[in-house]
């Protein structure tokens, strides 16, 4: 029997494997289709201090290997999502659930952390600064260090659970971000959001997405993304959780191997809605392929001389 | 409420009906699939996304869905030929709400929004009730399934065309002498013809929506509309709303 | 009958199609397959002042709808190009052609740009700041807008032909460094390079590319590399050329929306040695399918509201 | 020297002939392929990059190609139906010299690379030449064609297993008595194998080497080696090197 478990800031995950933040609602609607406890956890839609409509659409635009999306973060609002997305999680999902916080201020990340830090299903607070839909802010947050480390201290501050920093790709050098998140006290570091991109109608010649730009994921954006995690795994001390194009069970010991400890899946949800179900029923047979017995022992291996 | 099944459908019939749409008859798991006015979600191995496209019509074990051929995708979708087997979601959001239709309903189509008013129509008449139909097109070429719909029940069907080669000159609202005098209407078709619609109609009704979509089934938020209730996402509250809801 | 001209920089090109540099040697090669006066020019293999070997094997990792190349700049040195490859070259192409330039100081940029400078069939100098397979330094000349700036100086200085620099996608802000070399004096900027990417081998646990990381690129990055074409057409007056992940003729058509006069196609020619020439043949017909009559018209107008 | 075509070849044939070995039989024009050694490259719809695989064996119109499935690329492979169209690249790289075999000499294979070694096999019989053939594998269960090499004009074949389930215990070369006996060695195989071979050869030969390619038809530089002449293109002044060129 292999072990597919892992330890994330001292809570113990099933497996490795987590839907990102934004491509599972608040779980309950996976719920119908499958019993998502089986899950390591989830990461939930990105949550603001009030109730956000986001971007006009269209919003969604294909890609080769991927999709742009340009949601800008619409959710109800932290009150709302305390009050009603909150229990009908708790009524099918019995683990501790990834708390996705976006922000436009440092005092709106810190009170919306604060709220959600009080929630006994919350086991860890996941920051996104890195969100790039969000003209007014949300991005900038991720663009350097100095931003970075502001938000991670204001949420520390306030908070007793683990915080993770999730990570832009959109920068120079993303170690040297997540290295200013570490600094400032964070638990670990998740990475990473998408990436700026667009498509443009030939019909119409004029942008795709009502925003212009949007963010970029998927399967095309996994080499990438894998390069980023083998990067700042060498950077930080601290957990590294890997996504960018996961979508299946060697994708999660590929991004394991550079050094994350646990994996979001995020596109591969929306195309298959039991992609991460699939993932999670077959990385056993995968570890064995490979002759993997433990798998949090494999995590950074590809780093090894 | 609508719970998604995602199967392998098997393509019996694939043929065209008019210039650039195609009529696809698909085999599998019909049993998620209720109500008319939903949609099914396609996968094709060259490309990300899958296709959403309107049931059409629906036995036990057979789905008929018609599609013009836009782009890359519908364009595949098009040289499969029967025997080809497809991943398919099915029973994805809400469809139209048969009981409140009264007496002499009317159904709007315009180009491909005709498509799911056929099943619509046939779930009508199963009900005793033999609704007016209305169907606007471009041209005469684009012109389908106008002489479906009398045996699927359709009391009387008026067609409209822009250019005037086929029936009336003008829009499906050109077609029809009053809206008003109609019971209920149900409407599927490009935004402006709709809108147009909902303006004309002191009737009540509801209007099927498209939107650009993610997942298709209420997780990205990608498909959301502003209602006079709030957001609400076309994949999953709708694709059909009431007209009172919506903002024009 | 369509017109597919465009003009580079006050050489006509009879179509916008251009082979990128690294993917079709010093032509003559794909010469032996088809007449490469068909395309509008073509970019060759990146040149450096002394010969290099480039980096170990395997230089190659494949990718979803991409490859990681490492090659490392391996070419004969711009001695041995003048003297051996350009004969070769002139021999059965009958156009300008674009000269890659690559360097590890501001001294060998200038040096190969002027030695390159003087050969006549030189239509353009393409001067590569980007390069992420080089650890001692090529990279970080694309690193900020002060280097890019300093590069395009040296060779301004040096050089009478159109000196069009090459830019990284690897960087925060590469609207920036447009805008720096275009003050400095460059005639065109061309984009992008390859993004820095991995791969792990599942069985060996180790980086697929001996060198660990490589640079990143096709059809994959399409959407990145549009939307920064698509901002660096703001930033600067000076013609963009565009490049990244494209390989149809749709591709072209979108790159120029986004405000590419004329259109690179690297990766492509890899995996079909024709790609190029059918899309410069598929192109009218491409062209009257979206109404396009006059190619060189429609550069940028997704910009338009 | 070999110049390239693009074409597209119907699988004729598509078994497995070994543990996790198939041997596919293409149909298509074979003008281009014009010495053993040389290979092919196959393009597969959900792979990016080509596979590369050596010619096995060629008549007119036909290519015979043995593989082993090893991932993703070459498991799809194997699952492809006779009828099945692809686009193949030929005519790539440069085969072995026949001029230099002398009277007596011998092939060396080493798991996939005693696959070329058959048509060189062919080949150096229509000449008058009967090579000894020496093959090793890992196990019984892997080997493959053995049976096949005499009817081609082999005059000896001598088969190696490591775990010693058929023929000699060891490597390929504990199978032969004297590597020096022979007139020229020509080898395809594992480095470590071509390597020891080069090591304890006094006479001449030519070895097949293999690199991850980007093109396959010179253009990326992705599989350059170094040889005692300077950078060498694996899938284009190679695959096959004379000994004498190679650093071990
Ligand atoms: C609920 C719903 C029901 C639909 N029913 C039908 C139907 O019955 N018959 C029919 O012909 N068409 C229908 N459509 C439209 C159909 O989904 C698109 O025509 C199709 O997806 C185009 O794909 P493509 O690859 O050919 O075009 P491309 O333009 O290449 O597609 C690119 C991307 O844009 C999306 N897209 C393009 N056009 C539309 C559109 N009009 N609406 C939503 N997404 C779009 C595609 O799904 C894809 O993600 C429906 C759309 C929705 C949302
Ligand atoms: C000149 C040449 C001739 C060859 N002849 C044969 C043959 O006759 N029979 C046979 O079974 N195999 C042969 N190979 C090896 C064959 O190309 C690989 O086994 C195959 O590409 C693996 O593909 P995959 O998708 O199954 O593996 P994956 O590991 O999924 O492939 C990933 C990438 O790595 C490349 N790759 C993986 N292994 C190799 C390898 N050993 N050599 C080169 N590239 C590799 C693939 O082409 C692909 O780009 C030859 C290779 C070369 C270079
Ligand atoms: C539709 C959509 C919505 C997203 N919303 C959020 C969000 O609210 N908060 C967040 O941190 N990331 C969000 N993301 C980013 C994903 O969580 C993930 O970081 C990214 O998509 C890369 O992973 P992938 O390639 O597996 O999709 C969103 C992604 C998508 C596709
Ligand atoms: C094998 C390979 C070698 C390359 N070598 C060079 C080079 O020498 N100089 C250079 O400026 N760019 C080089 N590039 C980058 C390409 O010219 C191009 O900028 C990049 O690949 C993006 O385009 P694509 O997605 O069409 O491949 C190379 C790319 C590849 C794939
Ligand atoms: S398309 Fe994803 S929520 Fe509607
Ligand atoms: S694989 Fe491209 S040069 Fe050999």
């Amino acid at each position: 029997m292999v072990n597919t478990r892992v330890n994330l800031c001292g809570i113990e995950l099933e497996n490795p494997v987590i839907p990102a933040s934004g491509t599972f609602g608040y779980g309950y609607e996976f719920a119908e289709l499958y019993d998502i406890n089986c899950l390591g956890t989830f990461s939930f839609k990105g949550t603001t201090g009030e109730e956000r409509f986001g971007n006009p659409t269209p919003r969604i635009a294909e890609c080769t290997a991927g999709l742009i999306n340009s949601v800008g973060l619409q959710n109800p609002g932290v009150d709302a999502v305390i009050a009603r997305e909150l229990p009908k999680l708790r009524a099918c999902f019995k683990k501790p659930v990834m708390a996705n916080v976006s922000g436009f201020s440092l005092e709106e990340y810190a009170e919306t952390c604060r709220r959600l830090d009080g929630q006994e299903q919350v086991g860890w607070l996941e920051v996104n600064i890195s969100c790039p839909n969000v003209h007014d802010g949300g991005m900038s947050f991720g663009k350097t260090p100095q931003a970075a480390a502001a938000v991670t201290a204001a949420v520390k501050a306030v908070t007793t659970k683990p915080v993770i920093m999730k990570l832009s790709p959109n920068v120079d050098d993303i170690a040297a971000v997540a290295a200013a998140c570490e600094a400032a006290g964070a638990d670990a570091v998740s990475l990473v959001n998408t990436f700026l991109g667009m498509r443009i109608d030939l019909k119409t010649r004029r942008p795709v997405v009502a925003n212009r730009s949007g963010g970029f994921s998927g399967s095309a954006i996994f080499p990438i993304a894998l390069r980023m995690v083998y990067e700042v795994y060498e950077a930080v001390k601290i957990p590294v959780i890997g996504m960018g194009g996961v979508s299946s069970a060697e994708d999660v010991i590929e991004m394991m191997l550079a050094g994350a400890c646990a994996v979001e899946v995020g596109a591969a949800n929306l195309v298959d809605p039991f992609a991460c179900r699939d993932i999670v029923e077959r990385l056993p047979a995968v570890m064995e392929k490979y002759k993997i017995e433990d798998l949090s022992a494999i995590v950074g291996q590809a780093h090894q001389r | 409420m609508a719970v998604l099944s995602k199967d392998l459908f098997t393509v019996a019939k694939n043929e065209t009906v008019a210039r650039d749409v195609w009529e696809m008859v698909l085999e599998g798991p019909t049993g998620a699939v209720t109500a008319p006015g939903q949609f099914i979600d396609i996968r094709l191995e060259s490309r990300f996304l899958r296709r959403p496209i309107s049931v059409c019509d629906r036995e036990e074990g057979r789905l008929t869905i018609i599609y013009k051929v836009v782009g890359g995708g519908t364009e595949i979708l098009s040289t499969l030929p029967a025997g080809t087997r497809l991943d398919v979601l099915t029973g994805l959001g809400n469809g139209f709400d048969l009981t409140k239709c009264g007496d002499h309903p009317i159904l709007l189509g315009g180009g491909l929004g005709t498509a799911p008013l056929y099943w619509l129509c046939r779930a009508l008449a199963a009900r005793g009730i033999r609704p007016t139909v209305a169907m606007g097109f471009d041209t005469a070429a684009s012109v389908y399934y106008a002489d479906k719909f009398p045996a699927a029940g359709a009391g009387e069907v008026l067609v409209a065309t822009m250019d005037g080669t086929a029936g009336v000159k003008g829009t499906v609202l050109d077609a029809i002498e009053d809206l008003n005098r109609y019971s209920y209407f149900y409407t599927c078709g490009p935004k402006p013809m709709m809108a147009a619609i909902a303006r004309a109609a002191a009737i009540d009704g509801e209007c099927s929506l498209e939107e650009r979509m993610g997942c298709g089934f209420g997780a990205c938020m990608g498909c959301s509309v502003m209602t006079k209730n709030g957001s609400r996402r076309v994949c999953k509250e709708g694709p059909v709303f009431g007209k009172e809801e919506l903002v024009w």
